[in-house]
């Protein structure tokens, strides 16, 4: 069983449609601890990506990635726009060429997207940020690979830790980003990058569960 | 939301065509990606200045390109970071061959989009020195954190850099500079109210009729921590000690004052707060040598106040009295 | 009501210290009675311009002091006219031999301490000519009321009157330049929210949070008619067209637009609104060749704007673009 | 019967008083259908006259209504200063040296003193101003003088009339002062000045009823 292009495409759209539902949400969570912009910012960006669509009908899945990232790269800003588009961009450098990708792609792809992040970013697991999210999420799904689990088993594990990672956000203090000036007002309050990784990984599986 | 607006989505859009109706002596205006060069770019010879973030604190960028002060500014959707092409973009338009300075305000953000400018006008061949200032003591510094929030010694970086630039000073020395400025310059704000980004349509955060926020940045997000209200004067102190003491400013220092409104607060009230900074300024000993009372670096109609201190030598003096022209700052031209 | 003050009652006092610290190079601030006059008045051989009116409108009129524009101004309580004794004083205390010309905003109160302070200025043997500014189109003009107020033309002729005064122009001159460009220029304006006199503490009237007025003074009086909020567009068109009807504006008159805050609109707010303007002036063949966009004469915190359109010629284009160096507009020096 | 030095600066005290407690609501009026400052004016102005007193103590009428006017030219701004400041300034040049005031000095004094008003606001009845209080009360004491009404009586009539007038502001649209700028929109309130004007007749009734 493995991700078709199509299927990444469909994962694309889907996560536009989730962001546009969720885009009040983020923003709220943002408002909380941030400056109200990352339900707007997403959206403009996932919005900007629908418009690529056409022209990444007959594309490789390399070249969609990169697509995506450099759309994010120049419509989304704040730090939403760097983190995601580095994500996508580094996901299209590890599937350039491809046509489909099995679950080791998928490990090697998100593994080399998240790295990018944390590259980006500079932050850790602990800082409340994406990367509670993206981290344990990755090791879920190196760790069902490693299994050899069903791919469908994999997303679901891969889902289900990005959300526990995603709530374990809530205590904490920030440490990186807009939400460290608060200092320990910061805590009580789940972060919104963390909440827009988490609902891209939930996306994939839902997109992907019966691949 | 009652705001002077059309469609939210399109403020950034149709403010930028205000200003390129308003200010066609002194800047041009591009669209998509957004930014606003100086209507003389390049100047060749001359280090450009490229400065940008989130749009909402104007008159900072966009007010400030022109003559004897930014080359470019990039204007992102309201409080959101621009993105590299803007910048990218922005950094050849004002390339004249000696090189690019990026003023860059220490957000998450603006740091790393940035970043990601710079290395791609590398790739094009263009010097490129980026300084982040980051000046905001209501932030505790750490290594381990997003560190200090960049406010209003970014306005007094901009102006000074812009004179330096001007006498033709090199890419080094314009980023010494700024480097300089940021160490001497400490800023802390405060917030009455919140304010609306338009496309959010609701307060960022609701306040009490009698309470405020003390430590609060520029992009409408809650400060440090909430309190009843006080009086200017009290609010005054509360805001000059810690800028005061984290230097620290020593007496006998020069320093230049900046009283700057967070976009609602009128000027008979920044008088009152100048008033009360000058006075807690010479009971330290510290010697005001200049000021600046506006509204510079706002949050949309957000009433508060920030106070920046900057300390000064000769050359600093210099630098601030020579001519600016620009839609938001001028003197001398 | 938060504001950023001290004691209510002090807070005209207090803003004037504030002033008095802030400018000493441009303005000597005195107190009891209160006025500000420019720091090397008398100014020998030129006709001296004094103006004045409540406070919470500033940087009208104690900003507009200085090299270029006002030879003095005399702050009222907040939004209240100043009384003879203060006229009387700053009139002395800026008259150079030339005479002195008042600047007198419509308002009863205005027009009759003005009117007594003239009185006992040329019983001391200076010579007095005061104009009157009403250029409010918001206001049915009739012979059998109060007539129109005057509004943002006042700041327009203060800098233009100041320009022809710095020229050495003799008092008749000065008075006629004053009389043409209120003869000429026309305001209206609109308010988004009200404002809260100090002393009062609570705002002058409610507006829900969908509603705005139209034709509002600068006094935080509600406007003639109250209606649901519009677009920025539909608002500017609804005071840009009883603007140009008035005078009325013809095809191929050059203007200058003036759009301004109330005082709680932040600058970009105001270029949405000058984009709308500017399109609306081209429509109807009017070239805009000059413009002020910022808040200059306010009400306190009000959201709100208005907008002034003068008719220009080549004589009140060279006197707009003449230095002025006050601390509350400044060019060309 | 007659208006003693003494009664004259009971008055100006009492008066004072007056405006103290009815603060707010002249403040309030004013809102309404002005700028929202008379009660702050009025009382700004007749604090700085209560400061004077003392100098007063042994002067004369004529001296004590100068002083009065001019205070209040100085201190109150707005249309109020002139308009009071006046009617002060030209009771006093009618009570110039006198030390007490029988009901014919009262009429001539307050005619001149209206007619001051007048002069310097040039509105009538009807404009909707402090006019439509003082200009019927002028009459009806006229008429109780010309009819040997006794002084508290004359004196009662005095500020009924006034009164009277006040009321009638209710439903005019101005035509003079502040509130003629709202136009159609005026009529409804009761005009603020022509509510002090009725305090200080009022005062004055009640001040010298017993005199
Ligand atoms: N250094 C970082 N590394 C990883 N993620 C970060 C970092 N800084 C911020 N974030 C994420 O970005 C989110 C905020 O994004 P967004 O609101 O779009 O940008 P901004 O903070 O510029 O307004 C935060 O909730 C956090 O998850
Ligand atoms: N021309 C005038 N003649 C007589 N009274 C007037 C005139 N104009 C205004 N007034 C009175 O002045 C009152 C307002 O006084 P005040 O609030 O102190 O002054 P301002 O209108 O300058 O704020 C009005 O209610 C009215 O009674
Ligand atoms: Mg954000
Ligand atoms: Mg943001
Ligand atoms: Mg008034
Ligand atoms: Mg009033």
């Amino acid at each position: 069983m493995t991700i078709s292009r199509d299927d990444v495409l469909m994962w694309i759209k889907n996560y536009a449609g989730v962001i546009r539902e969720n885009k009040e949400y983020l923003t709220d969570l943002d408002a909380a601890i941030g400056d109200a912009d990352h339900g707007a910012n997403m959206d403009r960006g996932f919005q900007a990506v629908l418009g690529k669509m056409p022209e990444l009908a007959d594309k490789d899945i390399g070249t969609i990635f990169k697509t995506v990232g450099m759309t994010l790269l120049s419509t989304v800003g704040g730090a939403g726009g760097p983190l995601y588009g580095t994500l996508f961009l580094q996901a299209g450098m590890k599937t350039a060429g491809k046509m489909e990708l099995s679950l080791e792609d998928l490990v090697t792809t998100f593994e080399a997207a998240i790295s990018g992040v944390v590259m980006r970013g500079k932050a850790e697991v602990g800082d409340k940020t994406m990367i509670d999210a993206l981290t344990p999420a990755l090791e879920a799904l190196k760790k069902a690979s490693e299994e050899n689990q069903p791919i469908a088993e994999a997303l679901a594990a891969f889902a289900e830790a990005g959300k526990k990672g995603m709530e374990s956000t809530t205590p904490l203090v920030a440490k990186k980003g807009r939400a460290s000036y608060l200092g320990a007002r910061s805590a009580g309050h789940q972060d919104p990058g963390a909440t827009s990784s988490y609902l891209l990984l939930r996306t994939a599986a839902d997109t992907w569960g019966d691949a | 939301m009652k705001k002077l607006i059309n469609n939210p989505e399109n403020v950034v859009k149709e403010e930028l065509e205000g200003i390129s109706y308003a200010h066609p002596d002194l800047v041009k205006v591009f669209f998509d990606p957004n930014y606003i060069v100086r209507a003389d770019a390049p100047v060749q010879g001359k280090v450009g200045i490229v400065s940008g973030g989130g749009s909402g604190h104007e008159p900072m960028h966009g007010g400030f390109v022109g003559m004897g002060m930014l080359d470019a500014a990039c204007p992102g959707a309201v409080f959101t970071s621009p993105t590299p092409d803007q910048m990218l973009e922005a950094t050849k338009a004002v390339n004249g061959g000696a090189g690019v300075l990026h003023i860059v305000k220490n957000y998450t953000g603006d740091i790393m989009n940035f970043e990601m400018a710079a290395d791609l006008a590398r790739a094009e061949g263009i010097d490129i020195e980026s300084v982040v200032i980051d000046d905001d003591v209501a932030v505790q510094d750490s290594l381990y954190t997003a560190g200090r929030r960049g406010v209003g010694t970014t306005v007094l970086a901009e102006k000074l850099c812009g004179a330096a630039a001007e006498e033709r000073r090199s890419l080094k020395q314009v980023a010494d500079l700024c480097r300089k400025v940021n160490g001497w310059g400490r800023s802390m704000g405060m917030a009455l109210t919140s304010c609306t980004v338009p496309h959010v349509g609701k307060p960022t955060f609701d306040l009490p009729e009698d309470e405020m926020e003390i430590g609060i940045g520029i992009h409408g997000e809650p400060g440090r921590e909430r309190m009843k209200v006080k009086s200017a004067d009290e609010i005054t102190e509360m805001l000059m000690e810690p800028i005061v003491k984290d230097l620290p400013y020593k007496s006998g220092d020069e320093v230049l004052i900046f009283v700057n409104s967070m976009g609602g607060t009128p000027l008979i009230e920044l008088y009152i707060i100048y008033r009360k900074a000058y006075e807690i300024a010479q009971k330290h000993g510290l010697k005001v040598v200049r000021h600046l009372i506006g509204p510079y670096i706002t949050s949309l109609e957000m009433a508060g106040c920030s106070i920046t201190l900057l300390k000064m030598d000769d050359d600093l003096k210099k630098l601030w009295d020579a001519p600016v022209k620009t839609p938001g700052m001028r003197w001398g031209a």
